[in-house]
């Protein structure tokens, strides 16, 4: 299996401040990968950085067998690269349709000129589109919300919706910014054969953020571990879990360590 | 043409803008928003100083202090009522709001003053003083004095005291402040009152050199944004120089180049620092964060 | 096409007979009363110039109205408001005309707003008094139904380049102006005219509308060291030009145009009467406000508008005014617009109250007042001095 | 599906109605409802700047402008028909407005409002000084335009001529919100990052809203000038901007149903408060903070939540998503 995603000597610095610290990372394909480490450890900023919302002070970013180091974020995420975030960050006014199309902005390649002057129903673009939000939401069991205003669905629903937004597209690569966040025990569990699902069925990598170790443990095959910017740890979830600087990094950090 | 008069002249003026620019600065610095109704707010703070000086009949130093406190007063209004019950909103929403209390304060104002031009006599009287070729106007000096005791009374309460640390504070980091224990809200309201203030006190040294009237504020407005532009949106200090500068400009395209030109030369600044130094002479270079 | 074509022929068709319904009456004529419909910027930036000007006229018809009105009917005004703007000022005569069916329109205070509803008197055929506004393509090229009895912009010039020529030793001018189209018609015929009358004009300096600051036109003027400047400019740049022209040290004369007949409030404005001890104005009142020749005209005014402050603007309609009335009257009781047109362009040394001019209409005028005077303030600077049209040292 | 043939017919109806109107309107009445229709294009073309991509901008009444001089020259002065020139009304102000804010649109928001505001004083200005081609404050009259032989003169005949304009701008309008390019603008106010990750390239959407916001106004700048028969540049100034601005946020932010409510209402306003002139600045101003603060979907939105209007969910033909078999749900 190749690497879908290759990072190597990742550092990322805000004045004085080194968030990330020569970070390497391979992510091989349809594998579920975690990231963990405690606050503040340089995991979002690390997303931040393959999304290409930060620019990187130095190191390299490969994605299929590209480099894309210096590839703006819009750029990525033609290429293939999705996530969702931290926080929701979906438009609580507008229906779950109009939310998830906003996933499918470069998959959409319609003549302009014809979806002004076509009739209406003729516009196939538009018509395959929503045909395709449409599969994802009925994929992920919310397809009756479709045309729900988005700020009307429960929490877990609208993280769905996020998530149906970064896969409409069928990106090759998700990554996953704290997904289990405020979710139940039993959404948890839901969430997790998602991940699987994605997997297996779809052929997506995942890369994982989160707090809830249950999750990461049970779900990725392997993970990695930030403290302080650097790369602290890497293996399988067993190996990591046992690894006496991981522990070490975690102490006094409560928040999530134990899974709910 | 005699550059020492257009420099001087221009100083005047000059200080005048940055007073504007400072207005807008402190606002722009903690609610990330550039307020529209400033103009209005300097024209509000010269009829005050006119009402209070020449119908009211107060002497002048007493007339200016009651003004500008005044027009703080509206400030700390205008941020409890119009602002504080939207701090969170968008950004636009804000922007839009000052867009419309802009029309709203200049609608207020033409209700008693819309009929006429007024006038508001100079302190000095407008004999110039002579040094050498020369022409110095008294009024001049007047407000470039009152300008910059004001500016250096605003450089030491951020310096020294609580207030004033706190506001800065805030500036930079609004969740940090809260976290500390700031009441932000309580900035918010003050820093409006010291930008209105501010913009008062132009407007009462404004009175004298312009003539009154409820759309005296725009051609203040526009050139205070000219230099707050110049000196990087924000920046106290590169308000304070930049003003300057756009009045010394002003003058310099005016008198060198073409009268013509010198009404837009504050326009043309702000085109050419965007295109060449957005972050203006004194601003720091963005850094990215997300 | 065919049918577009058929719907607009038809939708004409419709309109004339529309049109055509309300000949059986003249609109805006009833049994006792005659509509006068006014316009002018009641709001917004330039409003300044709107009330002041329009209560000048309404006060002349309030008069009438008490004196029992003309042929038995009293004069009935529709105000509107143009704002100053091309679009609401057409809107506010559109309205005037075929809403409110008003028998005439007298109104108007900013020329290219007026301008911009020219189209309409012309077209609707609905006589229209100029009030104030001076821009000549209102009234020149003549249309038969638009009237002025205000001084137009080239006569202002024409005054003052006549009162230049009569100044000793004056060869060259400085020239100061606004960019718009104001001091445009103020200039355009002087422009044509100075080098006839062995004029130069070496310095032509530009002040903004709304100029706080004179400083550089100060200067560019004194570096030109011209033998008189001439004040192209709104009262309140005016003003700032020569406050700042004292403070530089710039010698006069001064001559400006009737926009800065108040010469008392210029000096006020200026900060003080030695801003302005050699400056000249042009003016249209017989005499200044407070003077003997006056007194009817402001008695009227006051009469009605108490607590209005009197300015040269509170003039600027009477003119206009006297003459509708005359033409009212002459027209007889059998009103219509076409004899109302005849009976104003029969009028001949018509009283223009408190304008300097006798009002003279004919077949082909159309500009019913082209004469002016020249305005000064006296040595000691409170009281204005009536010169005439030529220059006299003042004692 | 006969609900969705109801709404077509509707709309058929509305404009056949509308084309029906100069046979019972006054002059007056009818010039109002033509610039009601200007102000619907340009109404809707800032809303799309201001309502769906949240930028804010001071331009547009200087792009306005720059679309009636476009008309007003291209037919008086160089004798160009008016329907090249218009087309080219909007094609001018998109570029001069695209090069113009150019500069702002990498930077943070506050900055494409100052630049804008820059730009717009500096269009007025070389509107005023640019005499020989412009002809400055002297304005220009404008021709009546001509459909073959037939001159469309006068209130009446020029209204189908705006007519049909707007309503092509109008569908066009629907056509774009309803497309990706419409919801990238919204994506782009909402929240650039999360733009940029679902592939917004928000430069380029921001460049894009700009110029169709502008090509908008320019439109109606073309439009305007043909109604009005007339123009100086003292007539796209702070007032006209005013306008634009109420219209909006009045009418509704982020909905073309905003753009034409607001322009019948703001364009009717000023004549229920005919009594009160001098309050009309002060009212305007405390209407759109009013508005701005407690309703910021204005009219439009107030009616589409008491279902008076229909929603405007932004994909062509969704409608079609009601009518389709429940899908079975998975656990």
């Amino acid at each position: 299996m190749s690497d879908i995603l290759a990072v190597d000597g990742l550092t990322v610095r805000f004045g004085g401040l080194t968030a990330v610290d020569s970070v390497s990372l391979k992510v091989p394909e349809r594998e579920i990968h975690g990231l963990i480490g405690p606050n503040g450890a340089g995991k979002t900023t690390f997303f931040n950085a393959v999304s290409g919302l930060v620019t990187p002070s130095g190191g390299s970013i490969g994605f299929l067998g590209r480099t894309i180091t210096t590839m703006p974020p819009y750029a990525r995420a033609a290429l293939g690269i999705r996530r969702t975030f931290q926080s929701l960050q979906l438009i609580p006014r507008l229906t779950v349709l109009e939310n998830v199309l906003m996933g499918l902005h470069t998959e959409i390649r319609t003549n302009p000129w014809a979806s002004l002057f076509t009739l209406r129903g003729r516009d196939k673009g538009e018509k395959e589109a929503q045909a395709r939000v449409l599969a994802t939401l009925d994929y992920l069991g919310i397809g009756a919300t479709i045309l729900s205003q988005t700020g009307t669905l429960t929490f877990a629903q609208q993280r769905y919706v996020e998530i149906a937004r970064a896969i409409v597209s069928s990106p090759p690569f998700l990554m996953l910014d704290e997904p289990a966040a405020g979710l139940s025990p039993n959404e948890v569990r839901d969430l997790d054969r998602l991940l699987r699902r994605l997997r297996d069925e779809r052929g997506i990598t995942i890369l994982l953020v989160e707090h809830v170790i249950s999750l990461v443990l049970g779900v990725c095959e392997q993970v990695s571990v930030l403290d302080n910017g650097r790369l602290i740890a890497e293996g399988t979830p067993e190996q990591v879990a046992n690894d006496p600087k991981v522990k070490a990094a975690y102490l006094g950090e409560d928040s999530g360590a134990d899974g709910h | 043409m005699d550059i020492a008069t257009l420099l001087v002249a221009g100083l005047a003026n000059g200080s005048l803008y940055s007073l504007m620019a400072l207005g807008l600065v402190l606002v722009y610095k903690t609610q990330d928003v550039i307020n529209f109704a400033h103009g209005e707010v300097l024209a509000t703070g010269a009829f005050l100083g006119y009402t209070l000086y020449k119908v009211v009949g107060l002497p002048y130093p007493i007339a200016f202090v009651v003004a500008i406190l005044l027009g703080g007063l509206l400030g700390g209004l205008i941020e409890r009522i119009a602002f504080r019950p939207i701090a969170h909103h968008p950004h636009i929403t804000l922007a839009m709001v000052t867009v419309g209390l802009s029309f709203a304060l200049k609608g207020a104002l033409r209700i008693p003053y819309g009929r006429d031009i007024y006038v508001f006599p100079p302190l000095m009287g407008h004999t110039p003083i002579m040094v050498g070729a020369t022409a110095i106007s008294p009024q001049s000096i007047v407000t470039i004095v009152v300008a910059l005791m004001l500016a250096g009374a605003l450089f030491a309460f951020f310096a020294y005291t609580t207030m004033g640390k706190q506001m800065r504070a805030t500036q930079q980091n609004i969740t940090g402040a809260a976290l500390v224990g700031i009441n932000t809200g309580r900035i918010f309201s003050f820093t409006w009152a010291l930008s209105c203030l501010i913009g008062a006190a132009a407007g009462v040294l404004a009175g004298p050199l312009s003539l009154l009237y409820p759309d005296m504020g725009t051609n203040y407005l526009l050139k205070g944004f000219a230099a707050a532009v110049l000196g990087g949106l924000e920046s106290v200090p590169g308000a304070m120089v930049a003003g300057l500068i756009v009045g010394v400009i002003e003058m310099l395209f005016g008198g060198l180049i073409s009268t013509a030109f010198q009404e837009v030369s504050a326009f043309f600044i702000i085109i050419i620092v965007l295109m060449f130094r957005p972050h203006g002479l004194f601003g720091q270079k963005p850094v990215h964060r997300v | 096409m065919s049918t577009r074509r058929i719907g607009a022929g038809i939708a004409t068709l419709v309109l004339a007979g529309l049109l055509a319904t309300p000949a059986l009456a003249e609109p805006g004529v009833s049994a006792t009363t005659i509509k006068i419909g006014m316009f002018g910027p009641l709001t917004g930036p330039v409003s300044v110039y709107g009330y002041p000007i329009n209560n000048g006229a309404i006060a002349i018809y309030n008069e009438i109205n008490a004196k029992g009105g003309i042929n038995g009917r009293k004069l009935e005004i529709v105000h509107e408001d143009g704002a100053c703007d091309p679009a609401k000022t057409r809107a506010a005569v559109k309205k005037l005309i075929s809403r409110d069916e008003v028998f005439l329109i007298h109104g108007g205070s900013c020329s290219a707003a007026v301008f911009a509803a020219r189209e309409e008197f012309v077209e609707e055929k609905v006589p229209f008094m100029v009030m104030a506004a001076t821009m000549d393509k209102i009234s020149d090229p003549m249309d038969k139904y638009i009237f002025t009895t205000t001084l137009p912009g080239s006569g202002d010039g024409r005054v003052m380049l006549d009162f230049i020529k009569t100044i000793p030793g004056v060869k060259r001018l400085a020239v100061v102006r606004n960019k718009n189209e104001w001091a445009d018609a103020k200039l355009e015929k002087f422009n044509a005219n100075y080098k006839a009358a062995g004029l130069e004009v070496i310095a032509d300096v530009e002040l903004a509308r709304n100029a706080t600051d004179a400083t550089t036109q100060a200067l560019a003027v004194k570096q030109a060291n011209p033998d008189a400047t001439l004040l192209v400019t709104y009262p309140g740049e005016s003003a700032v030009f020569l406050r700042d022209a004292l403070k530089y040290g710039l010698k006069g004369p001064y001559i400006g145009t009737n926009g800065i007949m108040d010469v008392l409030d210029l000096k006020d404005r200026a900060g003080g009467a030695e801003a302005v001890k050699d400056v000249y104005v042009s003016a249209f009142l017989k005499g200044p406000i407070g003077s003997p020749e006056m007194k009817e005209w402001t008695d009227i005014y006051v009469k009605q508008f108490p607590n209005d402050k009197l300015q040269s603007l509170s003039f600027y309609g009477m003119s206009g005014a006297l003459t509708v009335v005359a033409a009212l009257e002459k027209a007889g009781k059998d009103l219509t617009r076409e004899k109302f047109i005849a009976a104003l362009e029969s009028i001949n040394k018509g009283n223009a109250g408190p304008a300097f001019c006798e009002v003279q209409f004919a077949k082909d005028r159309r500009q019913g007042c082209l004469d002016g005077t020249m305005w000064t303030l006296s040595a000691d600077g409170n009281t204005i001095v009536n010169l005439g049209p030529s220059w006299k040292k003042i004692k | 599906m006969w609900v969705r043939f109801c709404e077509r017919w509707f709309g058929l109806l509305l404009i056949l109605g509308l084309a029906c109107l100069p046979f019972f309107l006054d002059k007056y009445t009818q010039f109002v409802v033509n610039l009601i229709l200007v102000y619907v294009t340009v109404g809707i073309g800032l809303n799309f700047l201001l309502g769906y991509t949240g930028q804010f901008a001071f331009a547009h009444a200087a792009l306005m402008g720059i679309g009636a001089y476009t008309v007003g020259l291209l037919t008086t002065r160089l004798g160009i028909s008016f329907w090249i020139a218009l087309p080219l009304a909007g094609v001018a102000a998109a570029a001069i407005g695209g090069i113009g804010a150019l500069p702002a649109l990498r930077m943070k928001r506050a900055y494409l409002a100052l630049v804008t505001l820059a730009f717009a004083e500096l269009i007025q200005w070389v509107l005023i000084r640019w005499k020989d081609v412009t002809l400055g404050t002297d304005g220009v009259s404008i021709r009546p335009p001509r459909f073959f032989d037939y001159a469309l003169k006068g209130d009446y005949k020029i209204f189908w001529l705006i007519l049909v304009v707007t309503v092509i701008m109008y569908v066009i309008a629907r056509r774009l919100t309803e497309s990706r390019i419409g919801r990238s603008w919204v994506a782009v106010r909402e929240n650039e990052i999360v733009a940029q990750c679902n592939g917004i390239n928000v430069t380029a959407t921001k460049l894009v809203v700009f110029m169709v916001s502008a090509f908008y106004a320019g439109i109606g700048g073309g439009l305007f000038a043909a109604t009005l028969g007339y123009i100086v540049p003292d007539g796209f100034g702070l007032l006209q901007l005013v306008l634009h601005f109420s219209i909006v946020v009045i009418g509704g932010m982020g909905s073309v149903f905003g753009g034409v409510i607001g322009s019948l209402l703001l364009t009717t306003l000023p004549e229920l408060l005919r009594e009160y002139p001098q309050a009309l600045e002060l009212i305007y101003g405390i209407l759109l903070c009013i508005f701005i603060i407690f309703m910021p979907t204005g009219i439009a939105g107030f009616l589409k939540q008491w279902r008076v209007l229909p929603p405007e969910v932004m994909s062509r033909n969704w409608q079609a998503l009601r009518d389709r078999p429940r899908p079975e749900k998975r656990s």
